[in-house]
């Protein structure tokens, strides 16, 4: 019965840059007490409360998949005061991580169905987790075709390209990339994730629609989703929510009835469809 | 940022007579004060040790939130020294800070922080004895007032 | 259920008493007006009063509260929690909303996979002493949300002002050890238990709010888009009373603070009326405007909670009518969904 | 005032059904004994909820910012005050609002009638300029109106709105001489240790809910100072210095642009006095820079600008 507020302190091993502007960088961490590493396990979706004493707490998806033992990653963007902290961090330093939190993906009723994960920008860390986690050898045969659509504003903001060259090379997925606006050394698709969305147009037959992204590529996709038959509780969507406590007491992060940090943060578009217009 | 997220308060310190010593923040305006204390430095002017200088661009850079912050983090006196009104580099950062230091001397005084806290100077880059006399009288009143408590946070 | 009468000059040596075997928090005057501190003697608690300006809660779930320290290098977590004072506490002179209130904050705390400990640690070791309302303010309408100006809810002994004495109506076994073996209190007779029976019917019909807020929560379930939302917020200035003032609010804010001498994770009381409450990094916030702040403080009371626990997240105890600067009124509010 | 009422619904609804206005902002009757509410009518049916007497304590100047609707505004002196204030700051067009200036005897300070009062709860009550009626349990008092009012009303020095459109009602004298710092100066002659344990005393009942901040025109700042957290200033506990820090900054930033309406001691739940600090930064912009808030809408604000011979007697 301990205090549900105390992080496990964490030790910093990696800091890798991901993007071109340097503003998001992946995080490895290792928990200082082999106890708490060896009994914390999450599912993909889940998220977090990463602390940097000093600066305060923010909650942040799991970017590694629960498949790579001894491995928590979480991929941060700098944007307010412990991003910021953690990104003016060190590779040594002392941290805080407490979680796992929230619902994550629904992995379970996915088994046994196509699966179409859509990601845009920065929003594509817990879904790298998802595709890892379907990826690994002992997963693999238990979901069927995996399609995934990911995009970025510019080449230089896609981030995992060592992961994404693997997936490109494998037969296991088959990935589609695009950005916004290409540069000289881009091959690839161009052209907004909605609308490629719609041009690949996968087939919604047996099959589950996950999609994470900036409000503005969640309005377009749905009805494409939609069109192409993917049912409201066959699509699910991961809710981005300011944060303070993570188990649903600070009160902050409701739509509704609902706490995003307990209830979400995933959520169907058949629930979301029953919730107030508030995200 | 880490910087300010680290930031503390003057950490304790006493002479070697191991007697209490102040500890005092000073703003210097980069062109006239800031200069003015070099020159003391260089004429090899003696004056208490006690202060910590923050170099500023104009007295009108320092906000009442350096002061106050200060104060509560722990420093028993605060020090802003800036051009003679007529030298600033920025023409009127002086004259506007003028003002605003008047209100916060005047509303930190009114709620009890004693005056002889928070002193305000004018200090050119020729006046380094002036520089020397200003931080000797500032340590001496400060060290008069004793340790500060007031606006202090502690716990 | 066990009677006492403790005659009113008397309850004074009785806090006295009590305060040699455990923390007595009793209504003191504090500036120009009552708020609930620890006394340490009966002289110091003031008995003549309708309400307090603050509720209980901030004994239980103080404004700010150390969650955990941290050592200054930052390598490690330091004390479990703040230093508490522990103890038994005896909460003397809570109005019987203000308990209502408490058993609502319980609820919540101990809801869901993870529980408050902090705040249960504190209730755990506390005895609530009430007294009745004899006299209801005007602006008090416990009885339509479901309590009683002699609620008994959450009471370890409710005192019932008879005149020259109190009638001690225990109610737990954590009630009865705090009066046993003590020779104030002298049996009651079957007059006395009548006579407060009575007030208590007096009281109750004395209630001049009479609110219907009967089927409210699955009026409100429909209302999230009704326009009725841009009427109400208008005269709302955003300020933090009606929720820090309320017994049933117990949102908070986290933040990390470093002094010369301690380093620690705390939490303060925050409020849905604040716009920083929802305000994301990105710079988004889904409740921008004081429309969707009050709807919020609205819906969570009387629709959210309910919906969860079956109860209101409201027992009228009209604090938030009376300190809301712009006289911005929830009864006026309840009637005006009620009537859509 | 009363008589006033018809004037006022009269003019509002000339505005209203002209176009000339599309919203007007006044007082209506509150729902507790003593209390008015801030009321918005852009319908000319909803005119007659229009009320103007003693109990009309609200600032209504707080409820221009942000508003791209042409609003007519019942403004009180130290409303109008105020207006003219925050049009000086940018904050307010002046060619979409329409002051109705009142005249206006003074309101009523709410707490002082209910600590009069003692303890016994007033059901109903009834207030004219001249005389207060209570009525409660048992009880029936008159009390007269004068000795009531607030003390930013017993001192006020613009009764008649220096600033307006249409005025309502006769101009009234300039009726006190007490310039209302009788308080001020009775702190300032304490020692520094009193004044601290006087303040101290009076703050640390402060439960930093902002009522006095958020019912103030002359704070419309996006992110208020306590509220930054790149840096974070000052901490938002209510420890001593933390809330101590907020008055004193909070006054420091009223400096040359409070009107004294007194609106933040009425608002605060806590019963703080904290015109003891807004009236001191009146006075410091009155001493140091004759400088009074709201008069003109040319003035310049007072810590935006310097003169060459502002007082320095404090530089070394």
């Amino acid at each position: 019965m301990t205090n549900p507020y105390i992080p496990h302190i964490s030790v910093l091993r990696k800091i890798k840059t991901e993007n071109a502007v340097n503003d998001i960088k992946t995080f490895e961490v290792e928990f200082e007490d082999p106890e708490v590493a060896r009994g914390f396990d999450y599912k993909p979706g889940q998220f977090g409360m990463v602390s940097y004493f000093g600066a305060g707490e923010c909650p942040i998806g799991f970017a590694s998949s629960p498949m790579d033992k001894g491995i928590l990653q979480f991929t941060i963007k700098k944007v307010g005061v412990v991003t910021t902290a953690l990104h003016n961090s060190l590779v040594g330093e002392k941290i805080g991580v407490r979680g796992p939190y929230g619902n994550g993906w629904p992995v379970e009723e996915m088994e046994g169905h196509d699966v179409l994960i859509v990601g845009a920008g920065f929003a594509f860390t817990t879904l790298r987790s998802l595709v890892k986690y379907i990826l690994h050898e002992d997963n693999r045969e238990r979901f069927g075709d995996l399609t995934v659509i990911y995009g970025a504003r510019n080449p230089g903001e896609l981030i995992y390209k060592y992961d994404l060259s693997e997936w490109e090379k494998s037969n296991e997925i088959d990935l589609i990339l695009t950005v916004d606006r290409g540069d000289e050394s881009w091959t690839k698709r161009e052209g907004y994730v909605p609308t490629i969305l719609e041009e690949v147009s996968p087939s919604s037959k047996n099959a589950i629609a996950l999609i994470c992204g900036p409000p503005i590529v969640i309005r377009l996709s749905m009805p494409i989703l939609t069109k192409l038959g993917f049912p409201p509780d066959k699509t699910c969507l991961s809710l981005e929510m300011r944060m303070k406590c993570g188990i649903g007491k600070c009160g902050r992060c409701n739509v509704g009835n609902r706490y995003v940090c307990q209830d979400g943060p995933v959520f169907t578009m058949k629930e979301l469809q029953e919730m107030p217009k508030e995200y | 940022m880490n910087a300010e997220v680290k930031g503390s308060g003057p950490e304790e310190e006493t002479s070697s007579e191991g007697r209490w010593e102040p500890r005092i923040i000073a703003f210097l305006c980069n062109w006239c004060s800031y200069a003015g204390a070099d020159l003391a430095g260089i004429s090899r002017l003696q004056y208490p040790p006690n202060i910590r200088v923050v170099r500023v661009p104009c007295s009108s850079r320092v906000s009442p939130y350096f002061i106050i912050k200060s104060l509560q983090r722990g420093w028993d006196g605060v020090l802003v020294s800036g051009c003679h009104p007529g030298d600033c580099h920025y023409i009127s950062g002086n004259l506007v800070a003028r003002r605003r230091f008047a209100v916060l001397k005047d509303m930190l005084e009114y709620i009890g922080v004693e005056p002889g806290r928070v002193n305000f100077s004018w200090v050119s880059a020729a006046e380094g004895d002036k520089f020397s006399k200003v931080v000797r009288e500032v340590v001496n009143r400060v060290r008069a007032l004793g340790p500060a408590e007031r606006l202090v946070k502690v716990g | 259920m066990k009677h006492m009468t403790i005659a009113k000059d008397g309850i004074r040596d009785f806090i006295d008493r009590l305060v040699k075997r455990c923390r007595v928090i009793a209504p003191v005057e504090s500036g120009k007006i009552l708020r609930f501190r620890e006394v340490s003697s009966g002289e110091e608690a003031c008995f003549d009063f309708h309400n307090t300006k603050l509720s209980p809660k901030e004994i239980l779930f103080p404004q700010n509260e150390v969650l955990f320290k941290y050592s200054k290098g930052r390598g490690a977590i330091e004390a479990e929690a703040g230093p508490s004072k522990n103890g038994e506490w005896v909460i003397f002179g809570i109005r019987p909303c203000d308990a209502r209130g408490i058993t609502l904050t319980d609820l919540f705390f101990s809801s869901g996979e993870h529980k408050d400990l902090l705040y249960l640690e504190k209730r755990g070791r506390s005895a609530l002493v009430g007294f009745a309302c004899i006299h209801p303010l005007n602006t008090c309408f416990c009885t339509s949300t479901g309590g009683n100006p002699f609620g008994r809810e959450g009471m370890d002994l409710l005192l019932v002002d008879l005149g020259e004495r109190y009638l001690v109506e225990v109610l737990t076994e954590r009630g009865e050890r705090l009066i046993e073996a003590d020779r104030g209190l002298k049996d009651a007779s079957e007059v006395d238990v009548d006579t407060a029976n009575k007030l208590s019917r007096v009281a109750e019909k004395s209630l001049r709010t009479r609110l219907q807020m009967e089927g409210l929560s699955e009026k409100l379930d429909g209302m999230f888009e009704d326009p009725l939302w841009d009427r109400v917020h208008q005269k709302c200035v955003g300020c933090g009373v009606c929720t820090f003032v309320c017994p049933t609010c117990w949102c908070f804010d986290v933040v990390d603070e470093e002094t010369a001498d301690s380093s620690s994770r705390i939490r303060l009381w925050d409020t849905c009326q604040f716009p920083l409450f929802t305000l994301q990094g990105s710079g988004f916030n889904p409740r921008p405007t004081g429309k969707e702040r009050m709807r919020q403080r609205v819906m969570h009371k009387l629709n959210y909670f309910f919906r969860e626990h079956r109860a209101f997240a409201c027992v009228g105890c009209g604090r938030c009518v009376r300190e809301c600067p712009v006289n911005l009124d929830i009864r006026e509010i309840i009637r005006t969904i009620m009537s859509e | 005032m009363g008589g006033n009422e018809e004037k006022i619904r009269e003019v509002a609804g000339r505005l209203l059904r002209d176009g000339e206005v599309n919203l007007i902002i006044g007082h209506e009757r509150g729902t507790l004994p003593l209390r008015s509410s801030p009321c918005f009518v852009t319908d000319p049916e909803d005119l007659d909820r229009l009320i103007w007497d003693p109990t009309c304590d609200i600032n209504l100047a707080k409820y221009l910012h942000g508003r791209d609707e042409r609003v007519g505004i019942l403004a009180k002196g130290c409303d109008a005050r105020s207006i003219v204030v925050c049009a000086s700051e940018g904050q307010v067009e002046m060619d979409r609002v329409v002051i109705l200036g009142l005249p206006c005897h003074g309101v009523i300070n709410r707490k002082n009638i209910e600590s009069e009062i003692a303890g016994r709860e007033i059901l109903e009550a009834i207030v004219t300029d001249e005389i207060i009626t209570l009525k409660g349990e048992g009880f029936e008092e008159v009390l007269p109106t004068e000795t009531f009012l607030d003390d930013s009303c017993m001192s006020c020095r613009h009764r008649t709105p220096p600033v307006y459109d249409v005025l309502i009602g006769e101009p009234l004298p300039e009726a006190s001489e007490d310039d209302g710092y009788a308080e001020v100066n009775e702190l300032e002659s304490k020692s520094a240790e009193e004044r601290w344990d006087h303040f101290v005393d009076e703050i640390s009942n402060c439960i930093r809910c902002y009522s006095c901040r958020d019912v103030c025109p002359m704070c419309y700042c996006k992110e208020c100072f306590v509220d930054e957290t790149m840096p974070a200033w000052f901490g938002k506990t209510n420890e001593i210095t933390d809330t101590m820090i907020y008055h004193v900054v909070r006054a420091i930033h009223l400096t040359g642009r409070c009107v004294d309406c007194g609106a933040c001691s009425r608002a605060c739940p806590m019963h703080i006095n904290l015109r003891a600090l807004t009236k001191k930064a009146e006075k410091i912009a009155r001493d140091r820079f004759n400088f009074e808030a709201g008069i003109s809408l040319e003035d310049t604000p007072v810590l935006g600008t310097f003169k060459q011979d502002d007082s320095e007697e404090f530089i070394i």
